[in-house]
């Protein structure tokens, strides 16, 4: 089944003449790349011949301030890199600092941690899809998705008050505990949603154009996947079946039951079929925390101020929707972290675009950019 | 067997009429549109919209502008005998909060140790949007209690 | 209004009145109260239906239901600022959108939107050639300059894509669209429009049902001729920003939009005089009564169908890639198009009745 | 005055003494200590396959932490991808210790998929030596090593790319080191000039004690 890397592309060779390349810039404002992702191509007619990706224009230092602020201020920090995906990031922060300090966050905490991880990755994917289908020309996914994104959006703002920054979470737990009725109506929206990604399914899984746009399009080799370090939905799909939910538990996510779904050929196709998996399995485990959520404090005990110990180090990564996003955090003895590191999946996973568009056409190219889910705030920070 | 029926499916195009089926549906099917200036969306309880301020509860410890990850809390203050208990009190001189720059992180709400809030962020205003920032978006201690509702646009503000 | 029509007749005298007066009237009355409404009404159309299927309203805000909105549209493509590149052949640049509009405009003067006139009123078209049929085949091929000149002189790359891509895309479809027009016209006998359909008339037929395939064909060719989704490549937004009119604003844009929305438009009528019976109602021997309705009418409510086709495409596929369009185009259509046309060729001989 | 936001309930404190049947969450974080790695399989075995290249062996919290001789980190990281196993690369930065001789670190997180096991390695650098780059082991490493180098101005020897990533090629100073100014360089560039006078906008040397002025009056 898996095909070599570019024999999709060889039949074209005839199709187009040798001529002169041409060098093209994709972005930095370009509607298919996302932001303010750069490509210097290289192009021959419509074929690509090389890609340097040129990043940076949302820099703004992240990092830095990091190192600049005591703990718990720096989660809305986190917020802005992944912008569709805060709640995964304050959990990778939060999950980072817990270790470092030595917190143990209270089981209750910790399941509507995993709803909140649960409901952002599944409107983050809703992201993907949305703008994946519409760079390949699909106008229409990109409205329905919305139309479920915003009732996700608006647990969050139930929850929380904010519907994209979210700020959520807090080293030892949680800022809240459910609002009244919170339970009921994400339940009520999780019963619906496998009907509406049926109908997203509908409109792409099987039509021949989006097969045609997808299928054979930038294959990743499973080998060349783990060299690059690429985490998350962008590796499963090329057939590895890792997870770190499964692998490396955090929260509590070895107390509820889903699958890893994995692809086989490692194209965009079976990407995008792993992330439509991924989003049924994230209303299943949803579904079982609200089942199991117990009862209790949502807050552990926890000194006013944080103070890390002088000379310790950790690194924690969790399964963000994008890949593995994970925080290496020194600590000095102050109540700031001495050096905050983002492990950042879109930064990561970019890297790969060059190999990805070898000898693909600019229209994969868009299809690619879409496949490796970027956010540039991420990418940059 | 399913071959076959595979094999019809490609010749009669059915995939693509169940897209078509599917956009065709939702011709007849409820809008979610809100329009906006007439019909506005009511934020949740917890809603993280502009500041209000209670300068009676307000201990002055100035802990919310401390908590603010971008200090743009800025909390002035002196004592004074106050003449009906004879002791010394706080008097807030100045609370000024540059929303300009806020990112509505309710930190500062928090942060704040009395009970009730005396800052606090539900003030379920979303519509921040305006001409002049140093006028509309740095707010004072004045502005801030008086801060019940932003009131809505006018219809001269929206053409 | 026909004893206006007299009055003028008798004044001008009969050469005159039919060969100046009638065409130029029909012309400005055709441009000015049918196309230029219909094409604007159908941008209006388009933005309202896709709202709908997309779960969304459409504009709603200029006027009740947002009507005025068109004209408000083209108020401000009017007003705005019309900026040509410094470096742009300003010649060519200038010229480029009129290239597209002008033949799509002229294709409608052969188009039949009634029956020929019955005794002493007037037709229901401007002209009816006598080579009709190849009279629009070939103009509609002179719209493609207009793009490659539009993509090439705006001195942008994304343009210069556009402009190719439009160029390779409509030659290509322009083979396996003129090919299937074939099979109709051997059924009919004639290259002029009207006998088109006529001959529908005397056949008790129209000829989408003995030439489904054919229609078939034209019809996917005809969204890709007039590069409607999914075979909107010149100006796939996602990849070539808005290929060929990248560089364009303005009322420059806006003839470049009336082009392609013109384009959609003669495709429609082509289909539909040439396959669904022009301004014949429908099944005349079960459903007499529906002959009450003018011919006109039916032709108006036929184009619909075709426009609303096109913009529930619009709604439900993704784009092609630009070698797998060659690869429909050239692999797919092109031989169904010549095996619809040899099927045709055969049958018409075998069933007729004049010795060979 | 609370008409918008109702006060939320809260249990009234406890002072009871400590409970030792608590569950852990009520009870006063405990934080990782640091543990001696030395005995660890893992470096025991490469101190037997390479000699002397790793410097020292700890753990925290769980996670083995091998320092490593610089000019050894390629050989090191090698020998773990091919022999035991480590083919994934978490992660690779850099930190900055000033006070420390030499004062910058690099650092690793390696990723075993058999056994799900994360180790780190550190290596330490000054200004002027280079790193090996680990590019020739994992692919992956150019763009984080990039980054390391725009943003601590670290070398990596043998990089295919030694440029910077964020940052524009010529910006003058590497932002991420302890004496790097927080509140930026002036990069000649303004933010918002109509609302800052010269020399007193966030960027350039005001410091944080920079406080915005009183807004303007309405416009008479």
């Amino acid at each position: 089944m898996t095909q070599p890397l570019g024999l999709p592309y060889d039949d074209h060779d005839g199709l187009f003449a040798e001529s002169e390349e041409m060098e093209l810039n994709f972005g930095p404002q370009h509607p298919a790349t996302h932001g303010v992702l750069r490509l210097k191509l290289k192009i021959n007619g419509e074929k690509i011949v090389d890609t340097y990706p040129i990043i940076g224009y949302l820099h703004r230092g992240t990092e830095k301030l990091f190192e600049l602020h005591p703990f718990f201020q720096n989660v809305p920090h986190t917020d802005r890199m992944d912008y569709v995906a805060a709640a995964t990031n304050n959990q990778a922060y939060v999950g980072a600092v817990e270790k470092l300090l030595g917190l143990v966050v209270p089981p209750r905490a910790r399941y509507i941690r995993m709803m909140l991880a649960e409901l952002q990755r599944i409107s983050s994917h809703l992201l993907w899809l949305a703008t994946h289908a519409i760079d390949i020309g699909a106008m229409t996914p990109f409205f329905y998705t919305f139309r479920e994104r915003e009732r996700i959006l608006d647990l969050f703002e139930e929850y929380c008050g904010a519907r994209l920054t979210l700020n959520c979470m807090r080293p030892g737990g949680l800022p809240h505990d459910l609002p009244v009725g919170w339970t009921d109506r994400c339940r009520k929206l999780m019963d619906d949603f496998p009907a509406k990604l049926d109908e997203y399914e509908e409109l792409l899984t099987n039509n021949r154009i989006w097969k045609k746009r997808t299928v054979g399009i930038g294959v990743l080799p499973p080998d060349v996947a783990i060299d690059y370090g690429i985490t998350g939905p962008m590796l499963r799909g090329s057939g590895i079946r890792w997870d770190v939910r499964k692998a490396l538990p955090y929260e509590a996510y070895d107390e509820v039951e889903f699958e890893v779904p994995i692809g086989q050929n490692g194209d965009t196709y079976d990407r995008y079929l792993v992330r439509m998996a991924e989003m049924r399995q994230s209303v299943r485990i949803i579904l079982q925390c609200l089942d199991k959520l117990p009862d209790g404090p949502v807050m552990a005990r926890r000194p006013r101020v944080l103070k890390a110990a002088k000379d310790s180090e950790v690194y924690h990564g969790i399964e963000g929707p994008k890949g593995e996003i994970g925080f290496y955090i020194v600590g000095d003895g102050t109540p700031n972290p001495y050096r905050c590191h983002v492990r950042p999946p879109s930064f990561i996973n970019l890297q790969s675009l060059p190999e990805l568009c070898k000898g693909a056409l600019i229209a994969d190219l868009v299809a690619l950019i879409g496949t490796t889910d970027i956010v540039l705030g991420e990418v940059d920070r | 067997m399913s071959a076959i029926k595979r094999f019809f499916g490609k010749i009669m195009l059915l995939d693509l009429f169940a897209g078509l089926g599917l956009t065709f549906r939702h011709l007849f099917r409820e809008k979610v549109t809100v329009q906006y200036p007439e019909e506005r969306w009511e934020p949740a309880h917890r809603f993280r919209g502009m500041f209000r301020l209670d300068e009676d509860r307000c201990i002055k410890c100035t802990l919310c502008a401390r908590d603010c990850p971008i200090d743009i809390i800025y909390i002035d203050f002196h004592q004074e005998v106050n003449p009906e208990t004879g002791k010394k009190d706080k008097v807030l001189d100045r609370f000024d909060i540059d929303v300009q720059r806020c990112m509505f992180c309710g930190l500062c709400e928090e942060g704040c140790p009395t009970e009730p809030k005396s800052i606090w962020l539900t003030t379920k205003t979303y519509e921040l949007a305006s001409y002049d920032r140093w006028k509309n978006l740095y707010v004072d201690m004045d502005q801030l209690q008086e801060w019940k509702v932003r009131p809505a646009y006018t219809d001269d503000e929206i053409a | 209004m026909s004893a206006l029509i007299e009055s003028v007749r008798n004044a001008v005298g009969d050469t005159l009145f039919y060969y100046a007066v009638s065409p130029l009237a029909k012309i400005l009355v055709l441009l000015f109260l049918i196309i230029l409404p219909l094409i604007s009404y159908l941008t209006f159309a388009e933005r309202k239906i896709l709202g709908y299927m997309q779960a969304r309203l459409g504009p709603n805000r200029v006027g009740p239901w947002g009507l005025l909105q068109p004209i408000a549209d083209v108020m401000k493509l009017l007003v705005k600022a019309d900026s040509i590149p410094t470096r742009a052949v300003k010649w060519a640049f200038i010229l480029a959108p009129c290239l597209v509009v002008g033949p799509a405009l002229i294709i409608f003067s052969v188009i039949p939107l009634g029956p020929p006139a019955g005794g002493g009123g007037l037709s229901w078209f401007i002209t009816d050639v006598n080579t009709g049929l190849l009279f629009i085949v070939a103009l509609a091929t002179v719209g493609v300059y207009g793009l490659i000149i539009g993509g090439w002189s705006s001195n942008n790359k994304f343009s210069l894509m556009g402009g190719l891509r439009s160029a390779a895309q409509m030659i290509s479809y322009e083979v396996p669209q003129g090919l299937a027009l074939v099979g109709p016209l051997l059924l009919a006998g004639s290259l002029s429009m009207v006998k088109i359909v006529e001959a529908q008339k005397a056949d008790h037929t129209w000829y989408v049902f003995p030439q489904i395939v054919a229609f078939f064909i034209y019809f996917v060719a005809g969204v890709a001729e007039s590069n409607r989704n999914p075979f909107d490549l010149p100006e796939a937004e996602s990849e070539l920003v808005a290929g060929y009119h990248t560089e364009y604003s303005g009322m420059r844009f806006a003839l470049f939009f009336l082009g392609e929305y013109a384009n959609m438009i003669v495709i429609s009528a082509v289909a539909t005089t040439v396959f669904l019976g022009g301004w014949l109602p429908p099944f005349p021997e079960y459903l007499p009564f529906l002959a009450v309705v003018p011919g006109p009418i039916w032709f108006f409510l036929k184009i619909s169908v075709f426009l609303f086709t096109y913009i529930w495409f619009r709604g439900t596929f993704p784009r092609y890639r630009f070698d797998q369009l060659m690869e429909l185009g050239w692999k797919w259509l092109l031989p169904l198009a010549l095996a619809n046309l040899a099927v045709t060729a055969l049958v018409k001989l075998l069933l007729s009745e004049a010795p060979v | 005055m609370s008409d918008d936001k109702p006060v939320p309930e809260k249990p009234a404190k406890k002072h009871e003494p400590e409970d030792p049947n608590k569950p852990a969450w009520e009870k006063d974080p405990l934080p990782s200590e640091w543990k001696d790695g030395a005995d660890d399989p893992l470096t025991v075995a490469l101190r037997e396959e390479l000699g002397d290249v790793i410097e020292s062996a700890r753990s925290f919290a769980g996670d083995l932490t091998l320092g490593v001789r610089r000019d050894a980190i390629a050989q090191v990281c090698a020998s773990l991808k091919d022999k035991h196993e480590f083919t994934y690369l978490v992660d690779l930065c850099g930190a900055d210790y000033p006070k420390r001789e030499p004062r910058f670190e690099v650092v690793y997180q390696l990723h075993r998929f058999t056994d799900q096991r994360r180790i780190r390695l550190r290596v330490t650098t000054d200004e002027a030596t280079p790193v090996p780059t680990v590019t020739g082991v994992w692919r992956g490493a150019n763009w984080p090593e990039r980054e390391v180098y725009d943003m601590f101005g670290v070398r990596f020897e043998g990089h295919p790319d030694m440029t910077r990533i964020l940052l524009w090629e010529g910006f003058n100073g590497y932002p991420l080191r302890k004496d790097f100014p927080v509140e930026g360089i002036d990069t000649g560039s303004a933010i918002y000039p109509e609302y800052y006078e010269t020399g007193a906008g966030p960027i350039a040397g005001t410091g944080t004690g920079w406080k915005p002025p009183k807004p303007p009056q309405e416009p008479s």
